[in-house]
């Protein structure tokens, strides 16, 4: 192997893995398309298992990050800082038993947990992880995600209905009014950045970030941070699997591997969302050099994920569980409505900065101009955001208190006991 | 390359077994199931169309949408229909709505 | 035989099979899945049809928003629909051949129509991306369909409210 | 503004808050009048500032739109538009000017600010209300108008007519503005339409007019037919008017004469020129701010307006010293006898606003008079005048009812007529400022010499009867001033000299500003604005005669100003001073109770005097009577129920026996048999088949698709058939 061929396989390892393979395919003489799809599955394959590996470090970082924030040790007795203890717990979970419940659906009660994690797994197919290497960038990338995110819906569902019990059922039904509802504002937030850069391809979306949306559109950012929270269904919109409730809800029947494909499916879908965010608004895999050097791209990327994957995490340990029909006010009374304005009110701004600044002589893409429409669309969220955050001071729906503040805790004793006495 | 009449066979095809499923069901659910597939039928056709001899247009495509918005809202509509009616009358099945006769 | 033809013959089998289970099986909430999974077919169908967008939305619609509509309805009006027993009504065995003569007459339509094309156009525009934004601004042109899309919109939100107000329990 | 476009304003002010009053503040009475007086105000300013440009020159402006296509081809247009000549320069100024100064003193006149009545009610005026003071002392006060804003409404719509008619150039909107007028002169003359008379003379009054309007619209139809246009530019254009010169055929008038003379008969009726004056006297039914529109600013000067705009038109065939034309010489005639005869009248009557009105009456004889005998000029003159000082007089005449209404109030006895002139007396310490000015539009009324407007405006009449030599007009007019002034004097003196007669006038009292300003505004006018029209003939050219300079200018070809002559102003300055002294000396020493002095030596001549020649009764027989008669007796009784009735009765009665027949042997046999049967046989069949609605939905659908199938089915083979 020549030195270039060497420099080309550091810079961009897994498009040099690809072309191997396809060459020696072609040496064996099959079909180009046929080659292709090969190819295609074996990433696929290559990407499911590492999201796997990835999930055995997350739940451990998980796990410690909890422990140190409750001021706990957390694992710390398999591998250095406890880091391998996740697969004594595989191990835990792969020899339980399987147990069905009587009058289970079987076929839906063994669909289900299959659904939860391959939804996930499909979002994959569309994170850009580096410029050169991605699943595919189809055109629709950003409703693709959301159409995943639907299957995710019906396997939690099916899980809920078909192990026949009702805290099951009770918990599938909050899960889907819950993701039903927060997939609206998702698909909201999404609109946003699909707008600002032109297209739904997520690889295409990264590449248009010359300048970070989150710079442009911190409140769909915003958004779609919290959304995706409550379509991963973790806290604080923990309650579909509320323990303290319906006992962990719809996958109150499940044991064994099959719970722990919805435990992979959640802490997946967590980093995933992570991925995305950070695909969508922080720019991706750009950073210098990420062209032509891609493997730094991978680097970026992993970077900013984890960071993200990081507030989540802190996220989900602080915000306590909210109620049912607060979330559902949260949704359809702040959070769509906020999307809504958001998808107009970017649109008709891009289109006045395309217009004008062109006019004013900017020139298309240059820096000035991309700082310029930078800082408009800032100043445009932020005046938003006051507006949001006015409205909802001055006519949101206060609380009313659950206990009667003004009653005394402890009474003290009267003392007309004393004077009885003599 | 499959040749157009494949995709024509089988949303005729499609459309007839959602046809059986009208006709012949019991449930009004299932009914509802069953127009779906017709309608999909319907779409297969449109974009099969579309694909083969109109594609420098994208009518057909256009065509399709609306056919989603309009199955959208019959759904939603037909569904709480069957619901309240479970609520009145509690049944669901489409012959034992028969108060309208006479 | 092409690998074209063969995934679409596949996917047409199994949508079709799945679509007879819809029409046929016992458990409602059976058929629903089934359902899916035709719809699922149907979506795969637009792909090989190079109507990516249309994949993509049949998934979102059918399978994110109408599939579990119906799942819903069938959980809430699960006690009414014994699953045993007939899920046919009396006249099944006249619907059953009917639908059959009317697909075989459709097949034999087909066959007395001359209008095949013989190898499939190119698609004319090859960007993807160009067939999205065409279908947009198709949709929203004054000279496209905006009006129907409007219309369309119009019948979702009278959808909307109507089915709030038919299915809300004055109680 | 372009001077046009605030021609156009002028009158859309005062409709807007006619409008704006009706339909909005009609609750408020304050935003009510202050809205009213705000538009006239406005239209006050536009006025003026059209008159000052107007006056600096560059006469007229004119802006025309073209409003209605006329005939086939839609490119010939009616056009309606405003102008602005020298002629209508100087009555928007006095419009302006007397319509301001009456809503103004509306307020007053109305009680604004009083409390409402105790048993005050729509229709009637207020009765006064008692209200205790501090000390619990009870009050009559006076009580204000129940239907404030309803007033001022109305007269807001009246001064829209006026300036309608003003600055319109062309016949037809006069006409509408005319009309307008005649709407709001009845409106308001039974604007107390719970009194019987109101109901009466406004109902008088409307078809008085009415009866004039005919005609000139009858002359407006045959000026458009003969002309093809209406407006002022195209009739008074030489040609136009050479082709009008031509004989009508009747009565050996010209075209233009025929026309004119019609259009004198409207202003016939408009201005309460003899034989259609009857209606203005009992127009003094109406509240008296009323009588000063319709008596000084807007209606019967609008009449003579119309005649003096129409000048050009009746003057055809006229040239100055030449022999008068037949309408001219009937206009003379018309004029010169209504002036003495409404004069005769004046003296006979005790009421002080039928006075005024009888002395408005036979002012405008004077002006139709002079345009008889061609003095253009001089009747513009006197209208102009006529309007300032007789709206003084009427306003004046307002507040000394007001003040006796006081009285009257005070010692609360309803049974004295407040305004009957033999009950007042002794005024002038009373009410001051009305006694001032009363008696300053009095003078300048009778034409007291060489300071009041009066004097200069009837002078350059009588002097132009005198100069042309038509000495019977001459004479006529000369006597009607004397009269004037006599009975002026006697008005003065009765109403104010001498001692109170009655308690009432004892207790009377000075009116508030809003009606005195008006008063001591418009008696700054009665006098000076005379001054504009001296002849320069008396100063020797020092003062210029500004008036006739500007206004002769309307016309095509100038009016020369007739040499200056003395005698004939050394007799009006003889006449007017007998006539005052006379007036005086014989009214001075009144007592109370004590009939009119003049009743004994004028003996049967008084009474008829008193009863105005008992011209209303004439009408009442020639023709009221035949018209209720014609109406009741003939056309209902007879014509209605008789004939026409009878005739129905007898076909119903015909047709209801057929029907009967039809009935019996027709239509419940056969047709009725028939509808049942289809009915029954429908019924019968639904039972039968009602069993196919099943209500099941599937098998509609099922029957549906085996028809559907059996459709394609017959299409294939149809397909298959070679």
């Amino acid at each position: 192997m020549s030195w270039n061929g060497f420099l080309a396989f550091v810079k961009d390892p897994l498009t040099e893995f690809a072309k191997g393979i396809t060459y020696r395919l072609d040496v064996w003489g099959l079909s180009p398309e046929l080659v292709n799809v090969i190819v295609k599955l074996l990433g696929a394959f290559v990407a499911c298992m590492l999201s796997f590996a990835l999930v055995i470090l997350t739940i451990w970082v998980e796990r410690k990050l909890y422990a140190r924030v409750q001021d706990r040790l957390g694992p710390n007795r398999v591998g250095p800082w406890g880091i391998f203890q996740t697969v004594p717990d595989m191990i835990k979970i792969f020899t339980k038993e399987y147990i069905t419940p009587d009058g289970a659906d079987k076929v839906t009660y063994n669909l289900a947990p299959i659904l939860a994690v391959s939804a996930v797994m499909l979002i994959w197919a569309v994170v850009p992880f580096a410029p050169t290497f991605f699943g595919s960038d189809i055109n629709v990338g950003a409703l693709y995600i959301v159409a995943v995110g639907a299957i995710g819906t019906l396997g939690i569902i099916l899980a809920g209905w078909s192990s026949n019990n009702k805290y099951a059922l009770l918990g599938a039904f909050r899960a889907v009014a819950q993701m039903v509802s927060y997939e609206v504002p998702m698909v909201l937030a999404l609109l946003v950045p699909v707008l600002l850069s032109g297209t739904m391809g997520i690889n295409s979306l990264v590449k248009a970030q010359s300048v970070w949306f989150i710079l442009l559109a911190p409140l769909a950012a915003f958004i779609f941070f919290i959304s995706s929270q409550a379509e991963v269904g973790r806290a604080p919109f923990d309650l579909l699997e509320a323990e303290s409730e319906i006992v962990t809800g719809f996958q109150v029947e499940y044991s064994g591997l099959k719970f722990g494909m919805f435990f992979v499916g959640e802490f997946l879908h967590a980093f995933t969302i992570s991925a995305l965010f950070s695909a969508l608004f922080l720019g991706g895999w750009r950073g210098p050099w990420a062209e032509q050097v891609p493997i730094l791209g991978l680097a970026y990327f992993v970077i900013k994920t984890s960071i993200v994957y990081f507030f989540v995490i802190l996220l989900r340990i602080a915000a306590p569980r909210m109620r049912i029909d607060q979330m559902l006010n949260f949704n359809w009374k702040f959070l769509v409505p906020l999307g809504l304005l958001l998808v107009m009110v970017t649109a008709v701004v891009e289109k006045l900065v395309i217009h004008y600044y062109t006019l004013w002589g900017l020139e298309f893409g240059s820096t000035n101009y991309l700082i310029l429409r930078a800082v408009t669309h800032l100043v445009v969220n932020g005046l938003i955001c006051v507006g949001a955050l006015w409205l909802s001071q001055s006519f949101g729906k206060r609380e009313p208190p659950r206990f009667d503040a003004s009653r005394a805790v402890a009474v003290p004793p009267q003392s007309s006991e004393s004077t009885a006495t003599d | 390359m499959v040749p157009l009449s494949w995709y024509l066979i089988f949303s005729a095809a499609l459309f007839c077994i959602g046809l059986y499923g009208v006709l012949a069901r019991k449930n009004a659910i299932a009914i509802l199931l069953s127009i779906e597939l017709m309608l999909n039928a319907v779409n297969v056709n449109l974009v099969a169309f579309w694909r083969y001899r109109y594609s420098e247009a994208l009518n057909g495509q256009a065509f399709a949408v609306m056919v989603f918005a309009v199955a959208a809202a019959e759904v939603a509509v037909g569904l709480a229909l069957i619901i309240s009616i479970y609520r009145r009358r509690n049944t669901v099945v489409a012959d034992d709505i028969d108060m309208m006769k006479w | 035989m092409t690998i074209e033809k063969i995934i679409f013959l596949v996917i047409a089998a199994i949508s079709l099979g799945a679509a007879l289970m819809v029409v046929t099986s016992r458990k409602l909430i059976h058929s629903a899945l089934w359902l899916i999974l035709t719809l699922f077919g149907v979506a795969v169908v637009y792909g090989i049809l190079d109507a990516g967008f249309l994949a993509v939305a049949q998934v979102v619609i059918y399978i994110g928003a109408i599939a579990i509509l119906f799942i819903f309805a069938v959980m809430l009006t699960r006690r009414a629909n014994q699953d045993t027993g007939s899920q046919n009504n009396q006249y099944w065995w006249v619907a059953a051949p009917l639908s059959a003569l009317l697909f075989g007459g459709l097949v034999w339509m087909m066959g007395s129509w001359q209008g095949y094309s013989t190898e499939l156009p190119k698609l004319a525009l090859e960007a993807k991306s160009g067939m999205l934004k065409q279908l947009g601004q198709l949709l929203v042109s004054p000279d496209g369909y905006v009006l129907p899309f409007e219309l369309a919109s119009v019948l979702l939100v009278a959808a909307l409210i109507g089915a709030i107000w038919v299915a809300w329990d004055r109680k | 503004m372009a001077t046009n476009t605030l021609i156009w304003l002028l009158p859309i002010f005062p409709l807007l808050a006619f409008f704006a009053i009706v339909l909005f503040t009609n609750r408020n009475k304050a935003l009510s009048h202050t809205i009213a007086i705000g538009a006239a105000f406005l239209s006050w300013l536009g006025s003026m500032i059209v008159f000052v440009r107007a006056i600096q020159g560059n006469l007229p402006f004119e802006k025309a739109i073209d409003w209605m296509p006329l005939g086939a081809d839609k490119t010939t247009h009616f056009f309606i538009g405003v102008q602005v000549d020298q002629l209508t320069a100087v009555t928007l100024f006095f419009v302006a000017w007397t319509v301001l100064m009456i809503f103004l003193y509306s307020v007053g006149y109305h009680n604004f600010g009083q409390p409402k009545g105790d048993h005050d009610h729509p229709g009637l005026p207020p009765h006064g209300a008692k209200v205790p003071d501090a000390h619990g002392h009870v009050h009559a006060v006076p009580s204000i108008e129940p239907m404030y804003s309803r007033f001022f409404a109305f007269i807001a719509l009246f001064a829209f007519g006026m300036y309608t008619l003003v600055v319109s150039d062309n016949l037809l909107t006069l006409f509408v503005g005319w009309e307008i007028m005649g709407l709001c002169s009845y409106l308001l003359i039974g604007f107390w339409y719970a009194k019987p008379s109101a109901r009466a003379a406004a109902i008088k009054a409307f078809l008085t007019t009415r009866v004039g309007d005919v005609f000139m619209l009858l002359g407006i139809a045959y000026l458009y037919s003969e002309t093809g246009s209406l407006s002022y530019k195209v009739i008074f254009n030489e040609h136009t008017l050479e082709k009008l010169a031509e004989p009508a055929g009747f009565l050996g008038m010209s075209i233009a004469g025929l026309i004119g003379l019609l259009l004198f008969i409207g202003t016939v009726g408009k201005s309460a020129q003899w034989p259609l004056h009857v209606w203005l006297p009992d127009a003094m039914e109406g509240p008296t701010p009323v009588s000063a529109m319709i008596h000084a600013a807007t209606m019967v000067s609008a009449g003579v307006y119309m005649v003096i705009r129409m000048f050009p038109l009746i003057s055809v065939g006229w040239h100055e010293g030449g022999s008068l034309t037949p309408t001219m010489t009937v206009m003379a005639i018309i004029g010169a006898g209504t002036a003495l005869f409404a004069a005769v009248i004046a003296v006979g009557q005790n009421d002080i606003k039928r006075v005024l009105a009888y002395s408005t009456i036979s002012q405008l004889g004077y002006m139709i008079a002079a345009l008889g005998i061609g003095a253009y000029v001089a009747a513009a003159f006197h209208l102009v005048m006529h309007a300032f000082f007789k709206a003084l007089l009427f306003l004046g005449s307002g507040s000394v009812i007001h003040g006796m209404e006081h009285g009257v109030l005070h010692t609360g006895d309803h049974a004295v007529d407040p305004q009957n002139m033999f009950n007042m007396g002794g005024l002038r310490n009373k009410m001051p400022v009305t006694f001032l000015t009363f008696t300053i539009g009095g003078l300048a009324l009778s034409g007291f010499p060489l300071v009041t407007a009066g004097f200069w405006s009837k002078d350059e009449i009588l002097a132009d009867a005198f100069g042309n030599g038509y000495w019977l007009s001459f004479i006529v007019l000369a006597l009607a001033a004397l009269l004037t002034a006599f009975y002026t004097a006697r008005q003065i003196t009765l109403t104010f000299l001498g001692e109170p007669r009655t308690k009432e006038a004892a207790h009377a009292q000075e009116t508030k500003w809003t009606m005195t300003l008006p008063l001591v505004v418009l008696a700054v006018f009665a006098v000076a604005a005379g001054w504009v029209g001296i002849p320069e003939g008396l100063t020797g050219g020092a003062i210029p005669n500004w008036f006739h300079e500007f206004v002769a200018g309307t016309l095509a070809e100038h009016l020369p100003v007739l040499e200056f002559n003395f005698l004939p102003m050394l007799l009006s300055m003889i006449i007017v001073l007998t006539g005052l002294t006379l007036g005086w000396w014989v009214y001075h020493g009144v007592k109370a109770g004590q009939p009119d002095p003049l009743a004994k030596p004028l003996g049967i001549f008084y009474t008829w005097m008193k009863n105005k020649f008992y011209f209303d009764e004439l009408y009442d027989r020639l023709f009221v009577r035949p018209a209720y008669w014609l109406a009741d007796t003939f056309t209902n009784k007879w014509m209605d129920r008789g004939v026409i009735d009878g005739t129905l009765h007898t076909i119903s009665r015909a047709a209801y026996a057929l029907g009967g027949v039809f009935r019996n042997y027709f239509d419940l046999p056969v047709v009725n048999g028939f509808g049942d049967m289809m009915g029954e046989g429908t019924k019968s069949f639904g039972h039968k088949f009602r069993a196919v609605q099943t209500g099941k939905i599937q098998q509609y659908m099922l029957s549906v698709l085996v028809f559907a199938v059996g459709i394609l089915f017959y299409y294939l083979l149809s397909l298959l058939k070679p």
